[in-house]
Formats: structure tokens, C-alpha cells, sequence
């Protein structure tokens, strides 16, 4: 499967891009975080407390567990803070 | 009935023009950058284009829902503003003001902590700093919860 | 911090340039005039001169006290108003979101049930009615009694 | 004592006019209003039901218990709406 995996805020900084096309096979959120964090130090320190870390689905806020079956674009990024 | 997300500063008297005919009640919020420490030289607001449009209109449709709102019209600003500038602003229109001033109170709990906006504190010294978000403004939120489809939190999440 | 009575409208850009500097949360409240029926000409306001601007001011800093306000305004008109024309406005200003709109729901419910306006419905067929107060009204009010001076209500009194 | 008294909505429109000043021994507010209500029919219909009456002593508002001593100006109002 090819995503769209964007990320925002500090996370964007840490991982020193603000989107990258991947391919593969995470079932889950979940599934696509540690796919994610197992490719180098960056995603790993970026990734490293989940309890920081928000995401949304093809736009939509969604949690860990939420299904990537048909998704294309995956986004993290930490707590908003709008308004 | 709109939701827009702008670089540009917002006139409140423009927006208002003509917002709520027939309603009985209109309430606006405005958001204005604060500076508490004295050192703040602006705040950068980065948001997910797309996402955040489509965030604010479902909000805003669903506070429309929910308290039967005859209009409603959020306006939020991103990139970089200066202290005392306005970052953003909510009007709810109803016939009773009850519904207006909670649909307005909703929609804020709504955009602090679940619209796709990070703010970031520029200092005078050069210094960058990730606002975070607080506590409080979770619990907030969590008063309007009941009613809500959209996941509350992803903190009680263990580390993959 | 000032509050108005007036026959004259008001134009909110204008009540809301310099007002709440250096605040991070404005809220206003506008009160049109709304015609349920579709037969009202004009709605009529009587009030009592002198006694109103102070009670409008007595308010407007008892607000601020308790909600720590930096800035408030209140504006009500008089005399003989259209429908859909406003009535009256409020603006709250504090450093949160949450004093601000507490603050203007609380003048709204203070102004609402203790200031001293009666409002009359001027029928298209020539007809006037006075409003009668909501139960409603007394209601919200009591919300927020516990720390108030004034009397609650001579309701409860018996025939002299 | 002199008392500037007014009247304020349908009490007003009642009684016929907006205010009066009259001389009276009352000590309290309710004893003010027995004193207006035995005058004529006017004052005795429109304070016929005190349950619809409010009232201001020297412009702040006052219960019917409110003592009189040393006011000034009396207002009787039905309950306001205002907002």
C-alpha cells in the first residue's frame, strides 16, 4: 500500500521533513508508527512517546488503533492547540 | 454559515455584515495574541491545509446541529502574527442567548484542542518555542463529550 | 469599562477599537430585535433614567471583579426600535476565554432580569403589549446569586 | 416626609401618570404601597397584585421590607426586561 504520511509541528522538525510516499503493509496506525520508527534514529526519537503524538486519517482525527484499510494520507503531529 | 482559514487579519465588523438576519442573539469570540512573559516577538501558526477547513466547517455544522444555531461563522488565522493581533474569531446566531453563548463556548473548546493548529512562540531573543497543550483546555472539552464521535484523546495510549 | 444607555444605534467595530488591549479573550453579545410572530411593528423600550447607568455600571465592575476582567463595555438602546434592529451589546475582555464568556453571560442574565428596561411590542394591526419577564430569566439568573447583594425577587411577597 | 414616587411600564399607565410627590408616615415600602393603594381606584388596581410589582429606593433596588428612612425617590415597575 502507498501512503501519504505528513507530519506537523515539532514532529515535522524532527523528523526533518514535512512528507514522505511510503509503501506498506501496517494494518493499523499503530502498525505504520513502528514501520515508521524502525527506519532511522529520526522517526525513532520522533516517534518515541506515543502519549504525545495525535494523528488523522485521510483528514479525519483518528486513534492508534484506526484501521489504514483504503487510506491514503496518514498525518502526525502533536496535541493541537488552536483558537 | 462558513469557515475559512486565512493569512490575512479578519475585520469583525465586515464579517458580522449581515450575519444572523432573524436571529435574536448573536455572540462573537475573538482570540488575541497575548504576550505573559514580556519577551514574546510573535506567534507562528502552522496548520494541515485541507484537514483544517474541513475540520472547521464539520464543527461548525455540528454546533449548528446541536444547539440550533440560525448562523454560525468561524475565521482562523495562520503564520505569523504580531502581540495584540487577533488570531481568530467564532460568531454563533440564534434566537435565544443561551444557544448562542454556548454554541460560541463549544466551538472554541472544539478549535483549541481538535482543529489542526500548532502554535509556536517566537522570542525577541531569537529563541523558538512549541506551545503546549494544556490540561485544562482537554478538560474543557470534555464537558461537550457526550454527544461526540470524534476520539477523545490519544494520551492514555501505551508506546507502540 | 463604561456602560451607555441611548436612543441612537450603535455600531459595534466602532464599541470594539481599543477595547480589551493586551486581553487574549474579547466576547461580545449582541440582542437584535426578533418578531416571532410576523406581526410586530416595533419594539418599545422604557427605562429609568439615572438609575439605569448606574446599574449598568454597578454590573458591568461587579462582573470584573469576579471574573477579573481587563475591559467591559455595555451598550443599551431605548425608544423605539425596528425589528432586526440591535438593542444592546456587551463586551467582556480577560486573559481566557472562559472569564470572558462567563462574564457576558452573567451581565446578559443581570441585565436581562435587573436593569431597569420594559419592553413594549408594537403590533402592525397598531396593538401594544408590555413583555411579560421569563420565569426562564429568573432562572438563569439564580445561577450565579450566590455572591449577589440585590434582592432576588419580590415574588414571593404577600398581598399587602 | 416628601417622596418623589414613579412609575415605570404598565404601572404608569395605570395610575396615569409617571410620577407624583406625595407626604406620607410609611416606614416601610409596603407600608408605602397601603398608603397609595387606599388613595384612589388607580393606585388600588395597579398595586392590586404585589406578586408583579418591583421596586427602587433612592435608584437601587429594594424588597418590600426595604425601611424608607431618609429616602428620597421611590420606584414601583413591574419586573424589568431588559437585554
Amino acid at each position: 500500500m502507498t501512503l501519504d504520511v505528513l507530519y506537523f509541528a515539532w514532529l515535522r522538525e524532527r523528523i526533518g521533513q514535512p512528507r514522505e510516499r511510503i509503501e506498506t503493509s501496517a494494518a493499523t496506525v499503530r502498525d505504520l508508527i513502528a514501520d515508521l520508527a524502525a527506519r532511522d534514529d529520526w522517526h525513532a526519537a520522533a516517534f518515541a512517546d506515543l502519549a504525545a503524538i495525535r494523528c488523522a486519517v485521510d483528514q479525519q482525527l483518528a486513534d492508534l488503533d484506526a484501521p489504514l484499510a483504503g487510506a491514503r494520507e496518514v498525518a502526525f503531529f502533536p496535541p493541537m492547540t488552536g483558537g | 454559515m462558513s469557515a475559512r482559514v486565512q493569512t490575512a487579519p479578519f475585520d469583525l465588523a465586515a464579517e458580522l455584515a449581515g450575519f444572523g438576519a432573524g436571529a435574536g442573539a448573536i455572540v462573537t469570540f475573538t482570540g488575541v495574541v497575548r504576550d505573559d512573559t514580556g519577551r514574546m516577538a510573535a506567534l507562528e501558526i502552522e496548520h494541515y491545509p485541507g484537514m483544517t477547513e474541513r475540520a472547521l466547517s464539520d464543527y461548525g455544522t455540528r454546533a449548528a446541529d446541536r444547539f440550533g444555531l440560525s448562523d454560525w461563522r468561524i475565521v482562523h488565522r495562520h503564520g505569523r502574527l504580531a502581540v495584540g493581533e487577533p488570531i481568530m474569531m467564532v460568531a454563533t446566531a440564534a434566537r435565544h442567548r443561551h444557544a448562542a453563548f454556548q454554541a460560541a463556548d463549544y466551538l472554541m473548546d472544539w478549535l483549541k484542542s481538535r482543529a489542526p493548529f500548532w502554535k509556536r512562540e517566537l522570542g525577541q531573543d531569537g529563541a523558538a518555542r512549541w506551545v503546549d497543550a494544556k490540561a485544562s483546555d482537554e478538560d474543557a472539552l470534555s464537558r461537550w463529550q457526550a454527544s461526540s464521535e470524534y476520539p477523545s484523546s490519544a494520551a492514555t495510549d501505551d508506546p507502540a
